[in-house]
């Protein structure tokens, strides 16, 4: 059980890491919002069942399944507003910058 | 260690008030400050592998943190962001008069202001 | 107990991210990240000392990340179509 | 470990420092706030770091409320001269004196930039620094060094078992030993409460209508927060109700219920409790907290009860901080949220 755990959890270990890589190769916004939601949600969720299954059928592990239906609601959906406000406030597919921050002067 | 890595913040962040152009940035400032102060005093008695405070049997006290900085710190942050929400009050009413939040030309714009209320009278 | 280094080494590029991010959404998306790996990083510290309580924080973090980030997204779009 | 992410906070400070737009230091104090958070909570003491998490996702709200409002002035007064319309005209209402004003402002910021040349880097930046260093050498240096006395934490940590119950010492602090730093921080989020009342920029209290923010767009994002909503509501009388037990309590709670409202607000887009009743219900709620706390820990009745009713008394207690809590937090949101955003 103990090392079927690991396994998992070096797999989602596996999954961020592409994450990070692919979030400072690419230029484009929408791009990298597609690769880092494979951080938020397939690495995270992974790395969680993983934790529940090293500790076995015990109350930790019940909590743990609690938060793991939360996160699989909750972190696509950042994901998507995100992109979503991103894309309907103006900024372009083909990846041309048109940012919205205005100083404070 | 950490306590003076807290003073450090706090100092940063004094830095950073004083220097600032803008009042918005002073009073982000502020937070900073307050949650430097409160890192200080949670900070007392600290080693590692401590435990919270919680449980009814709590055997080797030694490893358990202090209860009454926590106890003190939790009414601290909520009073201090009671008093955060006045400062943006007050800000936003100043810049409703005054169209301005920068320091400089809001102490130049009262001082006017100031004058022609005395002309007028 | 590797798995708590690697996440607070992951914690760095996202912090690069949220600094250096050319857009406003790369920041508000590498601050996403962060309450996610923050999560994490909460259930590991939990397993490790065998405090089960200190799950009810994972809850938390996942729950005010959405109401933060949602807000000020929302806050974003509006102001781009009052301005229209 | 933490001073890892001791270092990362540090970083986050500069960051602030050197930022000059108003939405990058929100998102950055956002993200120190989660980071404090994390980092009171290795430190041992989960309820500061529960209230930290819950007082970052708050300062952040109100924060990008006002920044917004700030903009949306700036951006009007750059396309007209005049204020919009839909919002009151200000203390000036004559429109020349708000010309007289915008022409002085202009001569203002004129004079203000040659003066920002002229004053060199030594008066801006290098004499601050240096005075901020030597005071930090200062604290180094009258640093109280030495062991620090467990007495009284031995006291509190054997003892509060009998005393007052409950698992919690944090709890069992703040609630008996304690009582009157909670009844004053009550106090202040009252007289905040009346002060932002009283001087915000609209007279009168309850606001009807308001601009749509145009919210209800995102279907699967709404209805995904209504299942949201009642797991924040549940979980807001989950923290009250096993405050004493586990980390949380009345103010953690509390704000957890405020959030419920804010979630609220996000799903319907509507502000249209009735404000004044909620105020009125506050000021009761604070009363009887201060009644309560005075007639079971003040007399010294909590010492001749038996310890079944110490229990009844902690969540009794917790409860009406939440209840108070939630309502003062839910009348600055809506307040915020109907003046500055109108």
């Amino acid at each position: 059980m103990e090392i079927l755990g690991n396994i998992i959890i070096i797999l989602g270990i596996i999954f961020m890491l592409f994450g990070v890589i692919g979030i400072f190769r690419y230029q484009n916004f929408f791009v990298r919002i597609l690769i880092a939601s494979k951080i938020d949600t397939v690495g995270a969720l992974t790395v969680v069942i993983g934790l529940a299954v090293k500790h076995g059928f015990s109350f930790f592990s019940l909590r743990v399944v609690l938060l793991l239906v939360l996160m699989f609601i909750i972190n696509p959906m950042v994901t998507h507003i995100i992109a979503r406000s991103a894309y309907e406030s103006g900024q372009n597919i083909d990846g041309s910058v048109d940012d919205i921050e205005e100083g404070n002067e | 260690m950490i306590n003076i890595i807290a003073i450090l913040m706090f100092f940063i962040s004094f830095f950073g008030l004083i220097t600032s152009h803008s009042m918005i940035k002073s009073i982000v400032f502020t937070v900073l400050m307050e949650s430097a102060v409160i890192l200080f005093f949670l900070s007392l008695g600290f080693q590692s592998g401590i435990i919270p405070p919680i449980g009814v049997n709590l055997e080797n006290l030694e490893h358990v943190a202090d209860p009454l900085p926590q106890a003190l710190m939790i009414t601290a942050i909520i009073i201090g962001v009671a008093v955060t929400t006045i400062k943006i009050t007050i800000l936003m009413s100043f810049f409703r008069k005054f169209k301005t939040t920068d320091w400089d030309e809001a102490r130049i714009l009262s001082h006017h202001h100031e004058e022609d209320e005395n002309n007028n009278d | 107990m590797y798995i708590l280094w690697a996440m607070l080494i992951f914690l760095i590029p996202y912090l690069v991210l949220i600094v250096r991010g050319p857009t406003v959404w790369d920041r508000i998306l590498g601050m996403s990240l962060v309450s996610t790996k923050i999560i994490i990083i909460v259930i590991i510290f939990s397993s490790l000392n065998h405090l089960d309580y200190l799950t009810d924080f994972a809850i938390i973090y996942v729950l005010l990340g959405f109401i933060v980030t949602f807000f000020i997204t929302t806050f974003l779009v509006t102001r781009k179509k009052r301005e229209k | 470990m933490i001073y890892l992410l001791l270092v990362l906070w540090l970083f986050l400070a500069f960051c602030i420092i050197g930022e000059k737009r108003n939405i990058r230091i929100v998102i950055y104090l956002c993200v120190f706030s989660f980071i404090s958070s994390i980092s009171f909570l290795i430190l041992g003491s989960p309820d500061a770091a529960m209230a930290e998490a819950a007082i970052g996702t708050f300062t952040g709200i109100f924060f990008i409320i006002c920044f917004e409002k700030h903009r949306e002035l700036r951006f009007n007064e750059k396309n007209a001269s005049v204020f919009s319309r839909d919002e009151d005209p200000p203390d000036i209402d004559d429109e020349r004196a708000v010309q007289a004003l915008l022409k002085l402002r202009k001569k203002a910021r004129a004079r203000t930039r040659g003066k920002h040349n002229a004053k060199s880097i030594l008066q801006r930046y290098l004499a601050p620094g240096l005075f901020s260093i030597l005071l930090f050498i200062l604290f180094i240096v009258f640093l109280p060094g030495g062991e620090a006395n467990p007495y009284l934490r031995n006291q509190f940590l054997t003892q509060f078992s009998e005393h007052v119950g409950g698992e919690n010492a944090v709890t069992a602090i703040y609630l008996a030993y304690r009582v009157y730093d909670t009844l004053f921080e009550a106090l202040v989020l009252v007289i905040a409460v009346v002060a932002v009342i009283h001087m915000s920029y609209s007279s009168d209290i309850l606001v009807k209508g308001g601009k749509p923010s145009h919210v209800g767009q995102y279907v699967v994002v709404v209805s995904v927060l209504r299942v949201i909503c009642a797991i924040v509501l549940l979980f807001g009388f989950y923290l009250i109700m096993n405050g004493h037990i586990t980390a949380g309590g009345g103010f953690q709670g509390g704000l957890f219920i405020a959030a419920f409202f804010i979630c609220r607000y996000l799903v319907y887009d509507i502000y249209d409790l009735p404000i004044t009743k909620v105020i009125r219900m506050e000021e009761l709620v604070f009363l009887s907290t201060v009644i309560f706390a005075v007639l079971i820990v003040f007399l010294g009745t909590i010492n001749h009860l038996p310890p079944v009713f110490h229990i009844v008394y902690m969540i009794v207690m917790n409860f009406l901080i939440g209840l108070k809590v939630a309502c003062g937090f839910l009348i600055l949101f809506y307040r915020y949220i109907a003046i500055e955003r109108r």
